[in-house]
């Protein structure tokens, strides 16, 4: 069951072959989730993966998703490595109770003694036409709760490698997975991993300004640093990657270079990932800014309904226009 | 191992043990024979009979017509009520008018019996509102797409109810998936404590999404309730008389200050879960012909027509109808009209924010450049 | 049933007053939760109104948050005004996916149509020694969704009338009590509002850099600028007083005067209350900035055993070395 | 109304009707007269069950100490556990050394049974710690705060055991109050959909803080086993040699690949919820009186006596350990050293994490600055 090395994958493709690799090497690795097993989940990340490990690793659970975490951080506490399957993003919160104020927890509250290696995988984000709370950017809530790890790949090779990364940590990640990204294939080395689960990674470099996304944002910001060659601008697109911890240095580094800086989310800007970014780096790097740190992301409002997640979601033009905000300083 | 324990485990064997399939209440049998139940008794005359046929069938050809207009790009998604119409309309029309009835998102013929207008049901899943209609016109409350907590919201309002000691009930949907939703059994419990008359009505179709029910409960859903201290009842539900009987005594118990019950329709989702699914990935074809054979809507139409209770007319007229409700959907739907570019920001709050207004100022703004660039 | 006018007051004898009136003026007035009944709520703030309104206005509720806000929800459908209480801040958990995807929500998705005039009270932050989920500061989460209004007292003034001002609104309020200030007296005219539910307020006047600060930290900043006169500092001191939305209009009339900014939370800093400040602030006054907005508060850890809350918590030694470090710029 | 909806309600009345309360399993009187049960038998040696008395009067004497310690300002808080000695003790003597054990935050005689140092729970109350043992050591999970999570870690990790073949059981403590969570409903159905070996013990002291039973559910805890398939018991609490008895079946039913079971311990709160609580606000001291007069350390006692199991010098010797016990407890808080100043830094991540060690740097900094002060 060695991966192919070099080829053209989907990200729901390179997931499925994480956690296929991560069931084979490890019989205490488990995937669980509502239809996840025959079905092979409702955007078939998990397809195929009963059928050839068991539904005793690959396991369908009940419609009750504080009742998944619940009993993948048991099972964790027995020695298990559960990794569990949130159907879309807008149902992460029935398990909050228990992310927050267990899985988070448990480790600092045991003094270290007790370990919860719990992978909780979570669709996110919009722009795939989808109805109300299939489409939300919940990362904040995560972010800010210590004792959790936050991560997403924006590409194919990350999903692969990031998954995988996640799945051998001893710590509980949350791991978005950009779903409208889960098709777009690219060419994916899985031979050997780009980077550490936390670093970030220039996608692009360029000298006039940094675009920071992650997940489902880093190839809009790629086509808006494109967009932008017509005008003359070079622009820099930082990918985050994770969200718990933020690679600062590596941002740090691309702002002294580039001297300006916008950040693009889907979520709402108002407490999003974005402030947290703005005010770190403007005090790690006061003098070195040409202008504030903007931002661009969801507005103060539910997720509409799709037929306005147009205007509603970041776009190119939406980006391109922050940008020629930051560079008018 | 004592005894007690072992009895109420159903067994002594290590595998799960599925407890001894309860009798179904059922006044109808598929073969279209009226049979009677000692404890449910049903007297209708034939143009109410009639009437549900016509509310099955109408619902069944709008419903669908939106998996038609799915396909064609019109709505986003759909979830049809196929195979479920006998439990819909069966539940809705024992309901009064002034109850008030908490839906999930599947209860399209509940939708239908409570005045809403299919067209308002597609809005939602077209993707122009989160809503689609005005709940206090029908006493019809939005659909809920989160499983679970609108049977609080259910409880909730029938404790409101019983403050203000109105003559009415509660209704409440949700499916047999759903009944793991610790929501739910809260709710059970809250209705339960404060004696609220509210009915909670599952529609065991007998999958979530993939998931059979085997792997969501080890027993009956109705048996839930007895382990928060009301009733609960196993319902033919492709039986639109005795879910129709059964749901009357439970509005009538819960109207009478004698608090909640559990009705457990035991019905078959015929169709896939949404648009989106693919049921032959994970169902036999041998399973949903049993159920063919079980048709709600051929079992009532079977009883109509032996008994003489209605003719090739009504039928035709009933087609004729649907065809009729079919086109009108199409053409509101192919001529909908897509929400403005700023509408999200309309409602987000009832009184002024201050946030909500900087946004849509600097959004506004934003668009305005572009009807400059274009002019 | 009319209240004192100018008394010294405890804040929790302020909000019982506020319930109180609320309860009498308008009969669809609800106070639920735990224990809120004969005991009179943990904290005594519903003491006595079960035995003046009766079992059907002010209940005691099972054990179980997402139930008590659940059937508020429902209750407010059928045209009621529920008050709950949620017993401590690190119980609001189970109650999470209730406020978020629908209390939060309701009112958008019926476009309009539905309103939802609950109002969730939580004594929330630490200091007062308690044991583990007794001390937290969960304010960040409600700010960040959208259909929720997010406001906290931190006087026993503020607290009466900010208190009837949320009931009185007919949007979703979280009503965050500080805890730590609920026994301390002071003044409180109780004859006509101090200002608007969301409006901030300069608690001290200063020339040379603003504290910003809400709930439990507004008394300590003011007794850091009290220190601070020492050192020939004149700090101002405002308060935030409603987090959802936040009167970014005073606060950067507040820092165009000042130019320098500390803000201070309990809540830890990773993705709180003063990223956003700080973040939408260097936005608006870009170049009226001497120094970064600098941001005090708790860790990136599960709140402590109490042994080590002092050290966790901003003190006003923190809050001074913050003020050095701005100054310095 | 028919019969079916009326019959489960239990009656036609308006208001919540309790159930008939059913027979508590008992096997000691509250007058310390031996009694038989059909189901359930206990054989216990004279020194097993002296035992089961010494651990229940230790167990008393280091909680009474505990509540004089938190007076003196020694804890923060604590939670005492009398009265409910022989729920607590008789449960957790039924466990194997190889059972684990998940506690909610009052079962401090389980602690004891299972070999936890009376310190380490106090290390917790005093604010030294929010966790303070090794629950590997003594297959004993740390207390949780918040109720309801817990049900579903005792659930997922007896899942756990059953896909590892161990010859085991968990066990799982909660209140009656928590029993209103829909976590624990949850954990009800993972458990027997699972067919998972757990036994979920509940404790009705009767009191949820200010809360009676009656206003937190219609109908006794045991009986919401049945409503997701698995047996429940409901056992005198206050009889230690039942509550063993009862609790051991049902350990054995689970370790038989039976799957779950629920039992229901009636007892009773007799102190304050806490020290923070004042019970004079909310119930009657004639309610207390009541059942002093089934204390479980008492009848356990008069049937040694009379039966002659135990003689003046035993219980001599046992006033003696507890004295001790006293005296190790209250030097060994008094000399607890307090955490240092960044120990908070310490264990929120396994792994490394740059934000942590960003603000620990910081802090350290910031700390060193007041050392270089006071040099
Ligand atoms: C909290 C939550 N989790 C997951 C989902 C995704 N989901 C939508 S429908 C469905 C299955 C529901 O099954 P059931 O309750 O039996 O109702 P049915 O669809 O059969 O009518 C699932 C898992 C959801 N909507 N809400
Ligand atoms: C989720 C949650 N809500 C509220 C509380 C506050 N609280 C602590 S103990 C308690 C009562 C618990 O009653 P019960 O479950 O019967 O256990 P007992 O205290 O009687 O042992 C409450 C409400 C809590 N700890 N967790
Ligand atoms: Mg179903
Ligand atoms: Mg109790």
């Amino acid at each position: 069951m060695t991966p192919p090395k070099i080829t053209a994958l989907s990200m729901v493709r390179a997931l499925n072959e994480a956690l296929r690799s991560a069931l084979d090497e490890d019989p205490k690795v488990l995937v669980m989730g509502e239809d996840v097993g025959r079905l092979g989940g409702v955007f078939r990340v998990t397809d195929g993966l009963q059928k050839d490990f068991g539904e005793d690793r690959v396991t369908d659970t009940p419609l009750a998703e504080s009742g998944i975490v619940g009993t993948a951080i048991g099972l964790a506490l027995r020695g298990y490595r559960p990794i569990v399957e949130i159907q879309f993003d807008g149902f992460t919160f029935p398990a909050f109770n228990q992310i927050v104020t267990q899985l988070a927890k448990l480790h600092a509250r045991s003094e270290g003694v007790l370990r919860l290696p719990v992978v909780i995988r979570i669709p996110y984000g919009g722009g795939v036409g989808a109805i109300e709370h299939h489409s939300e950017s919940p990362e904040a809530y995560f972010a800010h709760t210590a004792g959790l790890r936050v991560v997403t790949p924006s590409t194919p090779e990350d999903a692969f490698w990031m998954l995988r990364q996640a799945i051998s940590t001893d710590d509980p990640v949350i791991f978005f997975e950009p779903k409208r990204r889960y098709w777009e294939k690219a060419r994916a080395d899985l031979s050997s991993p780009p980077a550490a689960l936390h670093a970030a990674r220039v996608v692009r470099p360029g000298r006039d300004l940094t675009l920071v996304a992650y997940g489902p944002m880093v190839g809009l910001c790629v086509e808006a640093a494109e967009a932008a060659v017509a005008e003359g601008r070079d622009l820099e697109v930082l990918d985050l990657r994770s969200l718990s911890p933020i690679d600062f240095d590596a941002v740090q580094a691309s702002l002294e270079r580039t001297r300006r800086m916008v950040v693009v989310h889907e979520a709402p800007v108002f407490f999003g990932a974005g402030a947290e970014v703005a005010a770190r780096i403007t005090e790690r790097c006061f003098y070195h800014l040409e202008a504030p740190v903007l931002r661009v992301g969801g507005y103060h409002s539910p997720y509409p309904a799709s037929r306005m997640e147009h205007e509603y979601l970041p776009t190119v033009d939406r980006v391109l226009d922050a940008v020629d905000r930051a560079l008018s300083y | 191992m004592s005894t007690d324990v072992a009895d109420a485990a159903g067994g002594e064997g290590g595998a799960p043990v599925r407890a001894h399939e309860p009798e179904l209440v059922q006044l109808l049998t598929p073969e279209g024979e009226r049979v009677d139940h000692p404890a449910y008794a049903i007297d209708l005359t034939p143009a109410e009979l009639r009437s549900l046929y016509r509310d099955m069938a109408l619902t069944r050809r709008f419903d669908g017509e939106a998996v038609a207009l799915q396909r064609q790009g019109e709505l986003a998604l759909w979830v049809s009520a196929l195979g479920q119409e006998a439990a819909q309309i069966g539940s809705a029309r024992a309901t009064r008018r002034t109850d008030y009835v908490f839906p999930s998102y599947r209860e399209h013929g509940v939708a239908w019996c409570r005045g809403v207008d299919p067209l308002s049901l597609m809005s939602m899943y077209r993707g122009v509102t989160n809503g689609g209609w005005d709940p206090h016109a029908t006493n019809f409350h939005l659909y809920t797409i989160v499983i679970g907590p609108v049977a609080l919201h259910a409880t909730g309002y029938a404790m409101g109810v019983a403050k203000d000691g109105a003559d009415m009930a509660v209704m409440c949907y949700f499916g047999e998936g759903g009944s793991s939703q610790g929501d739910l059994s809260e709710a059970f419990n809250f209705a339960a404590v404060n004696n609220a008359p509210v009915v909670f009505f599952c529609q065991n179709n007998q999958w979530s999404i993939s998931t059979p029910y085997e792997k969501q409960s080890r027993v009956p859903v109705y048996q839930r309730a007895a382990g928060f201290g009301f009733p609960g009842v196993r319902v033919d539900g492709n039986d639109v008389l005795a879910v129709m009987a059964v749901t009357r005594a439970a509005l009538d118990h819960a109207r009478g200050h004698n608090g909640p019950v559990l009705v457990e329709a035991l019905t078959y989702r015929m169709g896939a879960h949404a648009t989106s699914d693919d049921p032959t990935r994970y169902r036999l074809a041998e399973e949903t012909a049993v159920w063919e054979r079980k048709d709600p809507i051929a079992r009532l139409r079977t009883y109509l027509e032996r008994q003489s209770l209605a003719g090739a007319d009504f039928f035709a007229h009933v087609d004729a109808e649907a065809d009729a409700l079919a086109a009108r959907v199409r053409d509101g739907l192919r001529s909908m009209p897509d929400p403005g570019p700023t509408e999200f920001f309309d409602h987000v709050y009832a009184g002024q924010h201050a946030l909500v207004d900087e946004e849509r100022a600097q959004f506004e703004a934003y668009l305005s450049t572009f009807e400059e660039t274009t002019r």
